[in-house]
């Protein structure tokens, strides 16, 4: 056991560090705006032009062969740098793994340069207004036609559905079993026979879109696997979506920092009060909790990145995750929340400024998406500790 | 020794309860800065504390407690607090305070901007020299970003102002145990919308208020709102009384538990409703809104913890009574 | 709305205070053991020559008629004198209440005074082997003879029966219906009929006993109400057990005070600390974070006291706290052990030092007895909220 | 870069814990003070990570890491950290160290009383003028009250010593690594046992261990002791290297998350055991007790994270590697 990044890996490393220092933008508009939505793809495009976008994919797509070690040096170094957030993340990180298992080397061909260089920007389409975390109770429909398939029903919750030029997702092609008449669907968003209704959010932004197909032709090459194979595929997805793919720790060790600053900022900031107006009232220092609480957070932050280099240590022995996935889902999302909440209360009354309002908004959304987590522990209790169903 | 509401305490509330069904219901929180203000105003709303020579009924802050509570459970938007509770405590003169024709903002200490400023007439500002009375004529507000859409925060400047000779004290005492009990009618309503959607919303079949998960955590909110409730009603007894020596603590112990009470039913009616709780398409989001901004008015939860923790580390386990 | 204690209850107070003043004992052997459990008989009938074992009964048992105001004003100074815990418990808190609202007037002459003086002491046996929080799944049975039942069968968790000369408990003298068939007992524990078998716990003394029955003969006046009406009556037992009955705040609020007290101890330990060999390794001062947590303790249980006092004055206008108890229940059991836990941090390797221990091994057990808190949760969402089963 | 345990370390490891299945069962906590002792000292566990010349291994602690966390799940009793993990870095040219025939305890910072003190061949005490070697014959010893039948605690005086003229500092940091992966150990064990007893007991007909919400909380025990493992396998790392700044930080945090992890691991175990959890017929109390008595050692969570809170704030954000 050894905490040692090789020589490769360090210059890797430094070399993504620098990159970034002399590229990284000051804060783009939200991606939930058409102009954001552009100025996001713009700095998708540049880093693709520096191989930096998908550096786990093949070369031939647009990556570097990069290990799962090295995703993990480049999403921490991508964090730390504070860097945009990725409107490609639909695409690069939850159909692209599917495509690589599961698609036709036309299918890779055809999509995955377009996605690492935002060309083109993928919108998930997993929920359906009965079917929340219960994939297998999708009741939107795909019709054989010659030469391809015809869509009907309705998708939401879709994210980056509002701008995005594409969506994937799962549709019934046959009623046999809740589970066996799913098959994966790629589409188009631009054509009349789909609707794209955005859902404003607590910001008032469309961070989300519900889907309205009526018809919308799809040709079998955009089909994914086989035909009724759809919800064996989603569920690879689904759990690389809940496993190390989405939630590498960067995000988390680059806000577990800030909090940090935060904090001592706030700790000064009491100082400060002691000489004004504020003095009696103030009298008492709401240092200490919020400090340690931050510094929890901030420990926490740290044990999820040697619990990932664990876990990346055993999928490069050719291990699976499995349901273990869901003990880093329930840690990542209640930790992110922790961590923004405590944002919050050190800001009080300044809580609308700065990043931290959005990051909490999302925060929130955390325990709830890929899978709440009340689902998460039902699924560590009966599969990892064999508790009865 | 009776702990409990009297029938004239919660008659007030009942009027109060059914103005705001009638004249402030979830819709005219899209549309309205300041719904329900006149029928309010006609009920004395605005006059409650006012002593009887300023046209007001001249009650206790306790006697008002469960209408605040009423306020707080329909999200009524605009300086309530301010103007009802607060403006009383420092301002003299000022004949139309009773009848609501006037609109107070205040920026006290444990406040970082003043709230709804915009529809103000008068805003009382505490500086380092005191207390500044400033008109709407002679003000300057900047627009500050906030969490909740109803209700706008300010940073505040003036050049000409009236200094009051009085102190911030009882006011701010006053205002930050009315917010205390907004706070826990937010959470009471939050929670009622969250039983609601839970006992319709099914999932793998069956209704999620079944789920234990689910009924654990809605109850873990019932009783966090029914044992911080007790907290806000001893407050404004302390503050009511002419004297008593644990006021201070018992005010931040109130605001603090009501505090984290409603933040802590914002976070589980946004997990029972899942992603829809989000949108704006539902009216949650302006509970939420209020849950979050109102547990930062007037001090947040950790600043009250901290003062309570002086307090008490200093040596005052005095309970009253 | 006030908080104003009337004249009366003031010179009661007082009363109490000053009597407690005079006679409360330093420290006695834990009632677990032989000649602590004679203590405590000894320290209860010098309580009960003072009319103050049981102040909220009528007079001609022993009570002084004491509202429930003033009972909850005895509670506060009895805990906060210090004095030592109640063997009476069971029979005065749980067997009583039942006596009163279901007993003969000639079960009341005959059993009350006795408990009052600790003459008698009472264990409960709710529980058996195969029912724990499930009353209604109880075996032991009942069979009609002349004059009276024989008990079989056996009961477990009996606490104070180690010691104690009666007990009472649910036996089934019908099949018909899980609830129906059973009936309320008294019953002697010194014949040959009945043996008790000590339970040693953690600390190794047998706080509890198996009583295990082979035909023990118990006169029809020893039944409480009528056959088959037992598990209705056990039912307001045990929520009066949940409730106001057992759990008044005047024990933890003595409890926070004493946290308080440690807390402050512990942080000029740390100051002390500074000046001896740990000092860089204590450098860390803990005092912040669990002084935090003491005085939140501390503000708990003052909302304890107050929701009590709601309570009281609830029940004195006839009201029926109901599911509600369920409430309290969950919130005192778990402040009771938030407070022993940091009590247990704080003493760190002192923790073996008592008194802390022993209530720390008895607020463990809050959240089991008298209902899981599990099953408080469950039933204040069915019951309080109106969520389905 | 390689996060996890070789197969030397892992086989090592398999090795301890099938000689304490056979010499430390359950009952003999009940009837021993050092069972396995002699069997852990064939197998040369005193000698791990003492030098060659020594006689030992010369082993790095993260390689007896899975080793020390099989002797808690284990619940082993005597002084095993004292003389395995820290008498190495304590004492030289004690011949008999590696053969296990030789048996330590220790009262250094942190610690308030010296545990199997009675067992001691040797004590290594720290005193404000350094720190003494004493030996069985001239040290008295005063039994305290412990939580932990299976760990005593003894105040420790004496007269006649050997100042040893070096630091504690190599020793005490890892005594507390090594009592921080027992404690994960003690903590698998409770969570295992918690679950093996909620797949048979039933309630209300149906196993506890169906019950959401019985689930939930073991999920909750076993995330955190999955999240706290890596601190501890990270400290031991920081600990092996020659010069790891964040040395000190990296310790306290893994004692402060395994104690915390296994406390929750101990009050779960308890609530899903229900009342026969109390009693001394069932070995559970052994591992409860445990968890308890390993929490306080050392410096209890609070300390730590009070350490790492100055280090964090101090401005330390560094990250190691």
């Amino acid at each position: 056991m050894d905490l040692d990044f090789s020589a490769a890996e360090q210059d890797f490393r430094a070399e993504v560090r620098d990159w970034l220092a002399r590229h990284v933008p000051d804060g783009l508009p939200s991606m939930d705006t058409p102009e954001g939505f552009e100025a996001h793809r713009a700095w998708e495009a540049l880093l693709a032009s520096a191989r930096l976008s998908a550096v786990s994919w093949p070369e031939e797509y647009g990556g570097r062969n990069a290990s799962l070690i090295e995703w993990l040096i480049f999403e921490e170094e991508y964090w730390a740098a504070g860097a945009p957030g990725r409107v490609t993340q639909n695409g690069i990180f939850l159909l692209a793994p599917t495509l690589m298992a599961f698609g036709t080397e036309e299918q890779r061909r055809r999509w995955l340069p377009g996605m690492a260089k935002a060309d083109e920007v993928w919108a998930q389409a997993w929920s359906e207004p009965e079917a929340g975390s219960d994939l297998a109770a999708l009741k939107s429909r795909a019709t054989r036609v010659d030469g391809g398939w015809r869509l009907y029903g309705q998708k939401t919750w879709s994210s980056r559905a509002a701008y995005a030029s594409h969506g994937f997702g799962l549709f019934r092609t046959s009623e046999e079993g809740r589970h066996r008449g799913l098959t994966y669907f790629m589409f188009p968003l631009d054509l009349d026979e789909v609707t794209v209704r955005p859902i404003a959010q607590l910001d008032g932004l469309p961070g989300f879109a519900e889907l309205f197909f009526d018809g919308l032709f799809v040709p079998d090459s955009m089909v994914l696997g086989a035909p009724g194979e759809g919800w064996r595929i989603a569920m690879a997805t689904t759990s690389s979506e809940r496993g190390l793919a989405l939630r590498s720790p960067g995000r988390f060790l680059a806000t577990a920092d800030r909090l940090v600053h935060l904090a001592r900022d706030r700790l000064s900031r009491d100082d400060l009060s002691r000489d004004d107006v504020d003095r009696d009232f103030l009298a008492g220092d709401a240092g200490p909790e919020l400090v340690d609480r931050a510094v929890r957070c901030w420990t926490d932050a740290e044990a999820y990145r040697l619990h990932t280099f664990a876990t990346a240590r055993r999928l490069m022995s050719g291990a699976e995750i499995g349901s273990a996935s869901s003990m880093g889902k329930v840690f990542w999302s209640e930790l992110d929340l922790r961590m923004h909440t405590l944002a919050m209360e050190l800001l009080g009354e300044r809580a609308g400024e700065a990043p931290w309002l959005d990051g909490f908004l999302f925060a929130l959304a955390g325990p709830i998406y890929a899978g709440t987590n009340e689902i998460q522990r039902n699924i560590i209790a009966e599969r990892v500790l064999g508790l009865p169903r | 020794m009776n702990f409990a509401f009297t029938d004239e305490q919660l008659a007030l509330a009942a009027t109060v309860r059914d103005v705001l069904r009638a004249h402030c219901p979830p819709a005219a929180l899209r549309s309205e800065r300041r719904p329900a203000w006149e029928q309010l105003a006609e009920i004395g709303f605005f006059g409650l504390l006012l002593p009887p020579d300023a046209d007001g009924l001249g009650l206790r802050l306790v006697d008002a407690l469960p209408a605040l509570e009423e306020t707080g459970r329909a999200c009524l938007p605009g300086p309530v607090v301010e103007t009802a509770v607060a403006a009383p405590y420092l301002l003299d003169d000022v004949p139309k305070l009773a009848s609501g024709s006037v609109c107070v903002s205040v920026l006290l200490p444990s406040q970082v901007y003043a709230p709804d400023a915009d529809l103000a007439d008068l805003l009382v500002v505490a500086r380092a020299d005191g207390l500044h009375l400033v008109s709407k004529e002679s003000v300057r507000l900047t627009p500050r970003p906030g969490v909740d859409p109803c209700r706008r925060l300010f940073d505040v400047s003036f050049d000409d102002s009236v200094l009051l000779d009085r102190s911030y004290v009882p006011a701010l005492r006053r205002a930050t145990v009315a917010t205390a009990a907004q706070l826990i009618g937010v959470g009471r309503q939050l929670l009622a919308a969250a039983v609601a959607h839970a006992q319709v919303r099914t999932q793998f079949g069956a209704a999620i208020g079944s789920f234990q998960a689910v009924k654990h955590q809605l109850a873990d909110v019932a009783i966090a709102l029914d044992f911080a409730a007790p907290l806000v009603h001893r407050a404004a007894l302390s503050v009511d009384e002419p004297v008593v020596p644990t006021v201070d603590r018992d005010v931040s112990a109130a605001k603090a538990a009501a505090g984290e009470a409603a933040e802590l039913a914002a976070r589980v009616a946004l997990q029972v409703h899942g992603a829809i709780g989000y949108t704006d398409e539902l009216d949650l989001r302006f509970w939420l809104a209020r849950a979050w901004s109102l547990s930062a008015a007037y001090g947040g939860s950790a600043v009250h913890r901290a003062r309570v923790r002086d307090s008490v580390i200093g040596g005052d386990l005095r309970r009253y009574p």
